[in-house]
């Protein structure tokens, strides 16, 4: 009869059971968390100064003083590599800090007042939305001049209308909930609904939001750094790095590879966890036919 | 629309194979060239920059600049300068490519269409026309210039057939006739068959406008263009050393250089002490750049016009080497020590200066300012650096504000008038309002107004080498760094004929050797 | 249904007004003088008053209202002026690289479309072990950067093989490599919103119903999900129109297509005002028509919603 | 008599936890069976097992299901699609959801007569909404039309079509007015009448299977406690089937 009832794992067994189950989820999170090492490993690890040349070493392939060789300029691609890890992703991330710090109290705002503030603030969203994001960023970049504050100034400027709708979804989806109604009616104030009620419920799937838009803020960015209007060398950031390698691809393959590779990764270890993590949120399994 | 196109191309495509299958013809041979930007504009009232490279081959200018930078007849046979009056003879036997003959009343009309245009280039007084002959007229500048002759070398000074539509016929004298049209992305000529001049080798022209650099390397290696116009020091590194690709240069001309910004405000003012700017001309390897970008065929430059032009000579200046001890100590006599972390300072203020490149584009001297970057940080100069893709951006951003030390740029005095390129960038009654910050001072003012007062060609060059002197040497308005051939990229079996200045190149004149 | 558009139009009135200020202010307000760039790439000496007479001519010299209004007057009539590069009138402008846009961009459509079904449907449909794989493609898929996957297209397809050419004449052989760029990425993407959609109608009851029944999978398929999901794969698939127009923007510039990434990326760096404007007017249009497009289809295909619109 | 259904052992699992313990029962054919317990003690999963309807998690752990002699357990898709609709059927306690809201009635019902193999799909769905008296013309509505009641007799309807031996009816009834109620079981039983189907009646409420079954199996967290007879519930030795019988009292005293 009790061998029925549920054994209660502990919460650490539970989390590896889940990672074992979800392996998107955990191969994710080791590529961040390897990227997070590589970032710190200056500190334990002497590399090649990611400027320094030596024009006599240009184009040099993978050998043992230069690991994933050199660039057009002699500078080593692997310290480069190290170097913007930092620079790119925290690009990424600090651009998705200006999105949310936007579209995190519109979402709010306009899910909670609801009504003619809420239409307003949509319109204005909408208005963004109109462009296509990409493009509405060339604009913005246009306007300000190539380098990575306009970029990250560009990008989060065509991003937050998106995150500022899905939030307010989130929001509206989370007040219709009893509890939420329950407190509502029993004269909870809006600030303490919002923070009482609504943050905790919308929390989880506002991480797999995150989780993915980084991941598309991250292919902005090193796109518009591979145009050339973003990042400026010699600052040492993926896309940057890429468009430095075009003209050399026929004769040295690992410029292009290892950069292009970085943001491959990166952009897959960003959307692995965000679609893990919806995986976990979300349990239904289909029916089978 | 695209698809009506594309089968319009098709069908004259199957006509034209069919007309030349008729008659026993020779091959025809044509010729694909690749340019970065569509310059060709339509616009009648802009017509004096219609005339650009490609359309260069279907009019003519007056005169073309010879060998030394000098005039030399093309449709003027002849021209006389004298008390403010130019007397011309024109060359006789030429007609337009509709049949209309060239003559003094052709070529008047042609020269007044210069005074219609917004920007009168060639300062000719249009009331002063007078006719003297069938072949011969006579005018004055309305400015009393005597360089009126050495501007008709620009090609935009090119002269048309006036009554017809010159955007959509350009008719001139010249050995091409215009054929079709695709704004951005081509342009293509025919061959003349009726030319006054010596006939072009090649039959058909076709310029395809590629504005990305890899794009038009890569399409020179893939064998879909045969000669690239525009040439950047990125594509000639990444250029394949197994002669799939040759390379073909004219003399030195155009010059690398930092403009320091003598007139600036805080904080871009540390420019404003010579030693400074000494220390910094000091500091620069010429000959690592030198033997690294443009196919080490670039020269460590004394100056921004090469001694070999207006017959300057070379030793007018002195130039600076590569001693980065001697910089340093230059920099500690200024008052800049060197800070702990590697960074001089000054007054508690870092030496940071901002560089600013390029004109026109960065793209024509990349990657130099990283090279730059590193050879000023080891002399305990920060550099902080501004790429600019955009002339336009680096003009009235950077440039006119005055929000940056050291302007770099990439160009040349392509004109075969001497004072052209001092006076506009050096001066403070420059006409380009940008340049204010680069001017020395009255001294150079004065020097370039005597220039170009001066009546005589040698009086001008003795006038401009005293002010070149002055500007790269004594005052160090502008830093030279290297002095760089004109260059273009051709496959194999293709010899070019190159010319200094990128719009005589006559790509009529190619040589096929296969 | 009619109403329904006119009310639908009425309501997005705002919406363009606001895209068209937009469109104008970001560009008019920018720095950069277009006149003097252009003279002295010419190499040509223009004194203070040809300079001046030239931004009259442009309207450069107006307050930003001023000239605001006066733009949108003319645009309403589809007069966005002359562009400072060319000399061209912008709509002519605009007309020239149209069509190879709208085709690559249409053409990548296509194929993401395809694509999208294609992975969607396979990973819902195939065993465990297909799926997962098929799964993490699509993942990779999404995660590759347009540009680079690009670069080595290039490498692949025109270098290593000779298959392809790099610049071509606009042809549509041309067209290949570009919209595979284009459409892979994407078609990952909306690949993954169609397997999302079909696995979470999977768990609806009526699929357990259907399934009870005895339907076979291609049948619950095609009669019972996909009126459902056709809707809001509309939505997703005009929506992914924009991404594609941002990333023809890339694509064009590797790839050299003549379309209107390569005339904007020029008009940025010429700071060609008129260009600029009338392109972001129409881009967003573009996307406007799409989305109302996208709503229609929408509505067809939800009886309820259907229903509401033709009774009110 | 024949055996139309028999479980043997059936256990299930969902992620470690045993959710059905060792459940055995048969139905024979033309008998209808009530299976009653209390909310989540694994009524549904025993249908949906029988259906071939688990999802993941869920997974069979030991036991089996014979029909016809075979054991369906071991079924390939392809032999599970035979057996549905014509062989088990099941109708859902949520009818709200069980139809496909974006088609028509008449397709979902047409679609059902193709799959029983009838020679007039369309007069067959006409004749099954007369039997479950609905009029014809819903077969032009969609789901979102019809009230609760309708889509129930609805799906009646389609069991009619089907004409499936063993039909499992998982508490049709919930959340429906007694009224409606009275109609559907009406419907339910026109249609084991007319068919001659066997039927695994599920509820919660004694009081429903009354109106449909004499004998009915009682479920307790994941076990079958007992077979008996409907009426006998009261004196049953277990506390939990005397606690169903108790309830199903008290309803029906309070009206």
């Amino acid at each position: 009869m009790n061998n029925f009832s549920a054994k209660k794992a502990n919460p650490l067994q539970k989390f590896i059971f889940n990672l074992k189950k979800h392996s998107g989820l955990s191969i994710g999170i080791i590529i961040l968390f390897a990227f997070a090492l590589i970032s710190l490993s200056p500190l334990f690890i002497t590399y090649i100064e990611p400027n320094k040349m030596d024009l006599l070493a240009r184009l040099s392939p993978p050998s043992s003083e230069h690991i994933l060789g050199t660039d057009h300029l002699g500078r080593d691609v692997l310290s480069r590599f190290v170097a913007a890890v930092p620079v790119s992703l925290g690009a990424a991330l600090f651009a998705m800090v200006v999105i949310l710090a936007i579209s995190l109290p519109w979402g709010l705002i306009a899910g909670i007042m609801g009504g003619r503030v809420d239409a307003i603030m949509m319109r204005m969203a909408d208005i963004i939305m109109a462009f296509p994001t990409l493009i509405f960023a060339l604009a913005i970049i246009g306007f300000m001049g190539a380098s990575l504050e306009a970029s990250i100034i560009g990008v989060a400027a065509a991003w937050w209308p998106s995150n500022a709708r899905m939030i307010r979804a989130l929001v509206l989806a989370a007040k219709e909930r009893e509890f939420v109604r329950a407190a509502r009616l029993a004269g909870a104030s809006d600030l303490r609904i919002v923070f009482r009620h609504i943050m905790p419920q919308i929390l989880p799937p506002l991480t797999v939001i995150i989780s993915l838009e980084t991941a598309s803020v991250l292919l902005a960015l090193s796109s518009l750094s591979f145009l050339g209007i973003g990042a400026q060398p010699p600052t040492p950031e993926w896309g940057a790095m890429l468009n430095e390698a075009r003209p050399f691809f026929n004769q040295a393959l690992h410029m292009l590879l290892v950069p292009g590779l970085a943001v491959t990764l990166a952009v897959l270890g960003l959307n692995l966890v965000g679609e893990g993590l919806r995986h976990l949120l979300d349990q239904r399994e289909p029916y089978k036919w | 629309m695209f698809k009506l196109s594309s089968a319009a191309r098709l069908v004259s495509a199957a006509f034209l194979v069919a007309s030349i299958s008729a008659p026993a013809f020779a091959a025809e041979n044509e010729l694909t060239v690749a340019f970065k930007r569509d310059r060709y504009s339509v616009d009648e009232e802009k017509f004096t920059f219609t005339v650009r490279r490609p359309a260069a081959q279907i009019v003519e200018t007056a005169v073309k600049p010879d060998a030394n930078f000098l005039p030399e007849p093309l449709l003027f046979k002849s021209w006389d300068y004298v008390d403010g009056v130019y007397s011309i003879t024109l060359r006789e036997g030429v007609s337009f490519s509709d049949g209309t003959p060239f003559n003094a009343d052709t070529a008047i009309a042609a020269l007044k269409l210069y005074d219609s245009g917004r920007s009168d280039f060639l300062q000719i007084d249009p009331e002063s026309f007078e006719k003297s002959g069938p072949f011969s007229f006579n005018f004055r500048s309305e400015v009393g210039s005597s360089l009126v002759i050495e501007n008709m070398t620009h090609r935009a000074t090119s002269l048309f057939l006036t009554g017809t539509n010159r955007a959509e016929n350009p008719i001139g004298t010249g050995p091409y006739l215009f054929e079709n049209y695709v704004p951005n992305q081509s342009l293509t000529v025919k061959r003349n068959p009726n030319y006054w001049g010596e006939a072009p080798n090649i039959d058909k022209l076709t310029f395809r406008f590629i504005g990305d650099d890899n794009a038009r390397l890569l399409a020179l290696q893939n064998g879909e263009i045969d000669i690239i116009g525009e040439v950047t020091p990125q594509m000639l590194l990444s250029m394949p050393q197994d002669g799939s690709v040759i390379l073909h240069e004219s003399r030195p001309i155009r010059y690398v250089a930092l403009l320091a910004n003598l007139n600036g405000a805080a904080p871009f003012d540390i420019m404003h002490d010579y030693k400074v700017r000494e220390a910094i001309a000091w500091s620069i390897d010429r000959e690592t750049i030198a033997s690294v970008l443009y196919a080490g065929r670039g020269i460590p430059a004394k100056g921004i016009l090469p001694g070999w032009m207006f017959n300057l000579g070379d030793n007018h200046t002195d130039g600076f080497g590569y001693d980065p001890k001697k910089a340093g100590e230059m920099l500690d006599a200024a008052g800049w020590v060197m800070g702990s972390d590697g960074i001089r300072e000054k007054d508690g203020r870092k030496m940071t200066l901002r560089l600013v490149a390029a004109y026109p584009n960065v793209s024509s001297v990349k990657p130099m300012p990283e090279m730059l970057e590193q050879m000023f940080l080891a002399v305990g100069i920060d550099i902080d650096l501004v790429e600019v893709d955009d002339s336009g951006v680096y003009s009235s951003t950077y440039l006119k504000p005055g929000e940056g030390d050291l302007f770099m740029e990439f160009a040349s005095n392509n004109n075969t008038d001497p004072t052209y390129l001092l006076n506009n960038l050096f001066t403070t009654k420059t006409p380009w309002a940008s340049y204010q910050l680069t001017a020395p001072g009255p001294h150079v003012d004065a020097m370039l107004e005597q220039a170009r007062a001066a009546q005589t060609r040698d009086e001008v060059i003795e006038k401009v080498r005293a002010a070149h002197r002055a500007i790269v040497q004594d005052d160090l308005a502008a830093i030279p760094i290297l002095l760089v051939p004109n260059f273009t990229l051709s496959r194999p079996g293709i010899s070019v004929p190159m010319s200094e200045y990128a719009d005589w190149v006559d790509f009529g004149q190619v040589t096929l050797s296969d | 249904m009619i109403k329904y558009l006119l009310i639908r139009l009425a309501s997005a009135l705002p919406t363009l007004l606001g895209m068209t200020i937009v469109a104008f202010a970001i560009v008019s307000l920018a720095p950069g003088d277009p006149i003097e760039q252009e003279l002295r790439a010419m190499g040509i000496v223009p004194t203070i008053e040809d300079l001046n007479a030239l931004r009259a001519k442009y309207g450069l010299d107006k307050p930003f209202i001023y000239r605001y209004f006066d733009w949108m007057s003319r645009a309403v009539q589809f007069d966005f002026g002359t562009s400072i590069a060319t000399g061209r009138t912008v709509i002519n402008e605009l007309k020239l690289h149209f069509p190879a846009t709208f085709i690559l961009a249409i053409s990548a459509l296509f194929g993401t479309i395809l694509i999208s079904l294609a992975l969607g449907i396979a990973a819902v449909a195939s065993n465990q072990n297909i799926a997962s794989f098929l799964r993490a493609l699509t993942v990779v898929l999404v995660s590759i950067p347009s540009f680079w996957l690009a670069l080595i297209l290039i490498y692949i397809f025109v270098f290593y093989f000779g298959w392809a050419r790099l610049v071509g004449d606009g042809s549509l052989r041309d067209l290949i490599l570009p919209v595979v760029t284009l459409s892979l990425g994407s078609g990952a993407a909306l690949g993954r919103v169609v397997y999302e959609r079909i696995r979470a109608e999977m768990c609806e009851d009526y699929v357990r119903l259907a399934i009870a029944k005895g339907v076979s999978p291609a049948k619950i398929l095609l009669r019972h999900i996909t009126p459902r999901i056709i809707g809001p794969l509309a939505t997703a698939w005009t929506n992914a129109l924009g991404a594609l127009l941002g990333g023809a923007v890339i694509v064009e510039s590797i790839f050299g297509w003549p379309g209107l990434g390569q005339l904007i990326l020029q008009a940025i760096s010429q700071r060609d005002f008129p260009i600029i404007q009338a392109y972001l007017v129409f881009m967003g249009l573009g996307f406007f028509v799409t989305s109302l497009i996208a709503d229609i289809i929408v509505i067809i295909t939800d009886p309820q919603l259907r229903r509401k619109n033709s009774h009110e | 008599m024949v055996n139309a259904l028999l479980v043997e052992g059936l256990s299930l699992h969902a992620n470690g936890q045993l959710l059905l313990n060792n459940v055995s029962f048969e139905l024979a054919l033309g008998e209808r069976k009530g299976l009653i317990g209390a909310s989540g003690c694994g009524k549904s999963l025993t249908a949906s097992a029988i259906c071939g309807l688990l999802r993941p998690p869920l997974s069979i752990a030991t036991g089996q299901i014979i029909l016809d002699g075979r054991n369906i357990l071991d079924f390939s898709k392809k032999e599970w699609r035979a057996v549905r609709g014509r062989h088990i059927f099941q109708i859902f306690q949520s009818p709200g959801t069980a139809l496909t809201l974006a088609m028509r009635i008449g397709p979902q019902l047409i679609e059902a007569a193709e799959i029983a193999g009838v020679k007039n799909p369309k007069m067959t769905a006409i004749k099954a909404l007369h039997d479950v008296e609905l009029d014809e013309n819903i077969t032009e509505f969609f789901p979102y039309q019809l009230s609760g009641g309708m889509k129930q007799r609805v799906l009646i309807a389609m069991a009619l079509i089907l004409r499936p031996r063993i039909l499992i009816a998982d508490e049709p009834t919930t959340g429906l007015d007694v009224l409606t109620e009275y109609e559907i079981l009406s419907s339910l039983n026109t249609m084991i009448e007319e068919t001659g189907a066997s039927l695994l009646f599920i509820s919660h409420d004694l009081r429903v299977v009354r109106n449909v079954a004499q004998r009915t199996l009682v479920m307790h967290e994941g076990q079958i406690l007992e077979e008996t007879q409907v009426d006998m519930l009261m004196q049953s030795s277990y506390k939990h089937s005397k606690s169903l019988a108790k309830a199903a009292a008290r309803l029906v005293h309070s009206c």
